[in-house]
């Protein structure tokens, strides 16, 4: 079903865990829907993300793509992690599985409801977080049946 | 990594050896059409008959009765809609659980769509239907009442004689989708008084593709798949004489002993389930504990998710199944989990490991050591986890 | 008495070695279920993306658009009544042939219970439909043309191309059952322009519960079969994986060197049927000469009763069929034989000698020899005959 | 689908021919039905059946009753032929097919239509030929769809 980058991934995710004192934390997702993900980014003065752990409760794309997303952005300045979308870390992963694909926003969301919230803290303005509600749910894939 | 331990057996099951050697001389030396009337095919036909004779001997019916398919799905489509569509003259009102098979629940909610009314019961924690539900949901125009003889993801098994009994008195055609206790529960279709009953080859060790419908002498039904004279008349297509001929086996074989059979994976069940429990702590059972199909173990982890859980057991070559929504390619997770009360989270954790016939002591044991660590590692991993360990400490 | 002498190829064939070499790590190594996300099911999985392909491939139609049925009875029952019920709001009406298989007319008598109408187009003494007949059936409320690719008991080969033409003119979604042109005539559906065509497997060398419809993008249909999600949710039921892998192979097989299997029965058919009309006096080809099944044989033969004529083949060895009532099961004798003019009586007298890979020159020889006194037997007991020889003397 | 003895009697049937100078011919069933037989007796001063010849046109099952039936009846007196019931025959093959066991009314009827025949000509009354008509059609079995 996945490939072996994924699997990889999964099973050896990136910079699992925590920042005890991170400069930003952003948490999307909800257990009803099986699941959440947790990102903290410690950001240094030249707004460069220096170091990045994360928490993911969910399935095996959603941990690979948390695990993905994590290496993409470590040694970024945020404007450019902004422009992190699911679609790369998807490519990054060389591929998911058509349905699995909806998985990997909640990496995307994840970073920028971290740096949201760390923009708020700062009352700094990113244009790439304009329309961004850190409270949306991801946007679900729904297979309704045809009849 | 090869699937060296198979916890899936109400998936499906592999063809045993000798149900496979019965059909195989069915495919080229036996392979001439049952219909026709040279030697060749009459060969055919005679093994098709004593197929049909062996499966009415394991549910205690006439041979008459017994009906070949495409499958357990076709079998319970045909059963639903066959009955639904001849009887429309009498009402138009079905009654079923919430807790069935999709092939029963689709075909009812197409039948929705087509004018009928379908009552969905409620269960209990146990996945029980109450008999004063069905009661009290009987109306004048109802049909048909169709529940599940057993439970394919938590196992349990519902009173069917007190539920088929109810539909007797009041004279609606009673349907059974028994794909799941078949060959792991002793079924009597006079004793139970029930009108149609559902089951499927590949779940016994026969092969896919292949299933049966009883239907009782006079219960009025359209047929599903209209055609050519075989079946009696009633279900057309040039019959699958290997795949009936193994279906005919595998039920011969699961009937021999069946009560050993049940024991054997009752005992392997309970010591799966203990060990997880016991060895594993925020577990749950889902599910009733004792009436239950002897090889159903499912049990919820709390704090992770289900298809996570299957991945890591698959790195170990472990095969099971989850209700997680990411298993099942829907949004919602498992149907069943959900209609007995548990919370969406709870059902994305939750874990079906079913048990079979090559199902060993050691592999029971190696499924209980593997399950902690992979346990453990996915719920260090969750951000759910860390606020209950922060409350445990 | 064994049958050594094949000639029913039509009814069914025996599966190919080769065939039932892939079939068979299916039934027991890699049994796993394909919708499950473990080894053991991907690799099931995979297998039957894998036959998907190669029966796109030999109808030049997207993989996307094949889906696997338990039959070919049921392809037919899925286009017709899926299309029926998914475009009622569209129109009633619905024109087939009076030459069809039962498939086919037996669901469409359904639906004409179940208030639509349906014409049924006459053929000509070939058995051919016109499409002028056809234009002049077609209606405002026409949801559906249904027109066989090539008959199963006379062999003849529709104009299928312009007969889909027609309907594409005129918006109306065409069906085609292909179960006898498959793997005997090349299939484009693309250039063909049809939108929905069913096919089986047990009739070109694979096995037998195994079929396929073909559902051009953007068909309106309902299902037939409800329930779980296989077959990207449109026919419910655990993959029949082994079958579903064995069609593929003899898909493929049936196309890799078609034209010459084309040039080869159509050589042994037309010895076949020389042999019989010039040794034999009062015979009569069935359907026409030319536009016809490369392995088809349709032979009335006057004054005696084909069931009586089997009988006396098979103890001779050799499987044949035939149109008389007697072989059918019911009162009257094939409806495709009187739909092409044929009296009763020569209808009785038919005899269907189909041809397949392992048809052999000697074995035409066998039959035509054999034959001969065979028919005379029975003419020398035919109170019919004796009148004639009266009046040829 | 037939048993030895129906194969028997339709691979080597007894009686089939003609007879000449026959006292009794009668001819029932229809080409468009599939069946026809004729049946020849030879009947003796004394009412007694001295011998019988057939021919049919149908199938197995008719061949076979055919044979069966002549062989029942030589040596019977004319009443006793008049007796013999399909059913008689049916087990005297040792039983058809249920699906078959209609195409042995034929013969049957072949008996009665020629003793009607023999006994018109010679103004005799039989009273097991009471509402017999050798024009009737004979029993078909007919297979009606359920649906
Ligand atoms: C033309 C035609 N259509 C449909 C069918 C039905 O196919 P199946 O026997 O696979 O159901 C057959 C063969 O029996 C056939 O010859
Ligand atoms: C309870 C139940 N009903 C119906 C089915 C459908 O059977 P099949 O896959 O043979 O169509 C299954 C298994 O998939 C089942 O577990």
């Amino acid at each position: 079903m996945y490939n072996e980058k994924v699997m990889d991934h999964f099973m050896n995710p990136r910079n699992v865990g925590e920042i005890e004192d991170a400069e930003a934390i952003g948490e999307v997702g909800n257990p009803r829907c099986g699941d959440i993900m947790r990102m903290y980014l410690k950001i240094d003065n030249n707004d460069v993300i220096t170091d990045v752990k994360f928490k993911t409760y969910g399935c095996g794309s959603a941990i690979a793509t948390s695990s993905m997303a994590t290496e993409m952005i470590k040694g970024k300045t945020v404007k450019e992690a902004l422009k992190l979308t699911n679609m790369a870390v998807v490519e990054a992963l060389d591929g998911l599985p058509p349905a699995k694909v909806h998985c990997s926003v909640l990496a995307e969301r994840a970073v920028k409801a971290a740096i949201y919230n760390y923009a708020k803290a700062r009352n700094l303005m990113y244009e790439e977080l304009e329309g961004f509600d850190p409270n949306d749910g991801h946007d679900h894939h729904h297979d309704h049946e045809e009849e | 990594m090869c699937t060296q331990f198979y916890f899936d057996y109400a998936a499906t099951t592999p063809v045993k050896k000798e149900v496979l050697e019965e059909m195989l001389p069915f495919f080229n030396a036996d392979f001439g059409n049952p219909s026709s009337i040279y030697n060749i095919g009459r060969r055919g036909k005679n093994a098709v008959d004593i197929a049909r004779d062996r499966i009415a001997k394991t549910l205690n019916s006439k041979s008459e009765e017994i009906f070949f398919t495409g499958g357990g799905s076709e079998s319970d489509n045909w059963a639903i809609k066959g009955v639904a569509f001849a009887n429309r003259d009498k009402g138009n009102h079905i009654i079923t659980s919430k807790i069935e098979h999709h092939a029963v629940l689709q075909t009812c909610k197409y039948l929705e769509r087509e004018g009928f009314e379908v009552t969905y019961l409620s269960v209990d924690k146990y996945g029980l239907v109450s008999t004063d539900d069905l009661k009290n949901a009987i109306r004048d125009n109802t049909i048909l009442i169709s529940i599940m003889y057993a439970n394919n993801e938590i196992g349990t098994i519902q009173p069917i004689k007190e539920l088929a009994g109810i539909a007797k008195e009041k004279g609606i055609i009673f349907h059974t989708d028994a794909v799941q206790a078949y060959g792991n529960e002793i079924i009597d279709v006079e004793d139970l008084g029930i009108d149609l009953l559902s089951v499927s080859a590949h779940k016994i060790y026969g092969p896919k593709g292949v299933g049966a419908l009883y239907i009782r002498k006079g219960t009025k039904i359209h047929k599903l798949i209209h055609g050519g004279g075989q079946e009696k008349m009633r279900r057309a297509g040039t019959e699958n004489t290997p795949g009936i001929v193994g279906f005919g086996k595998a039920a011969e074989m699961a009937y021999e002993n069946i009560e050993e059979h049940i024991e054997r994976l009752t005992g392997l069940r309970d010591k799966l389930i203990d060990g997880i429990i016991t060895k594993i702590e925020h577990t749950e059972l889902n599910g009733h504990p004792t009436k239950r199909l002897p090889g159903n173990v499912n049990i919820s982890f709390e704090f992770i998710e289900g298809e996570a859980l299957l991945l890591s057991l698959d790195m170990e070559g472990i095969a099971a199944s989850s209700g997680s929504a990411c298993t099942s390619g829907s949004l919602n997770p498992s149907h069943v989990l959900t209609a007995t009360g548990l919370t969406h989270e709870k059902a994305h954790g939750s874990l079906r490991l079913t048990l079979g016939d090559f199902t060993t002591e050691d592999e029971i044991d190696y499924v209980i050591e593997k399950l902690q660590p992979i346990v453990n590692r996915l719920r260090n991993m969750s951000p759910l986890y860390e606020n209950v360990r922060g409350k445990d400490e």
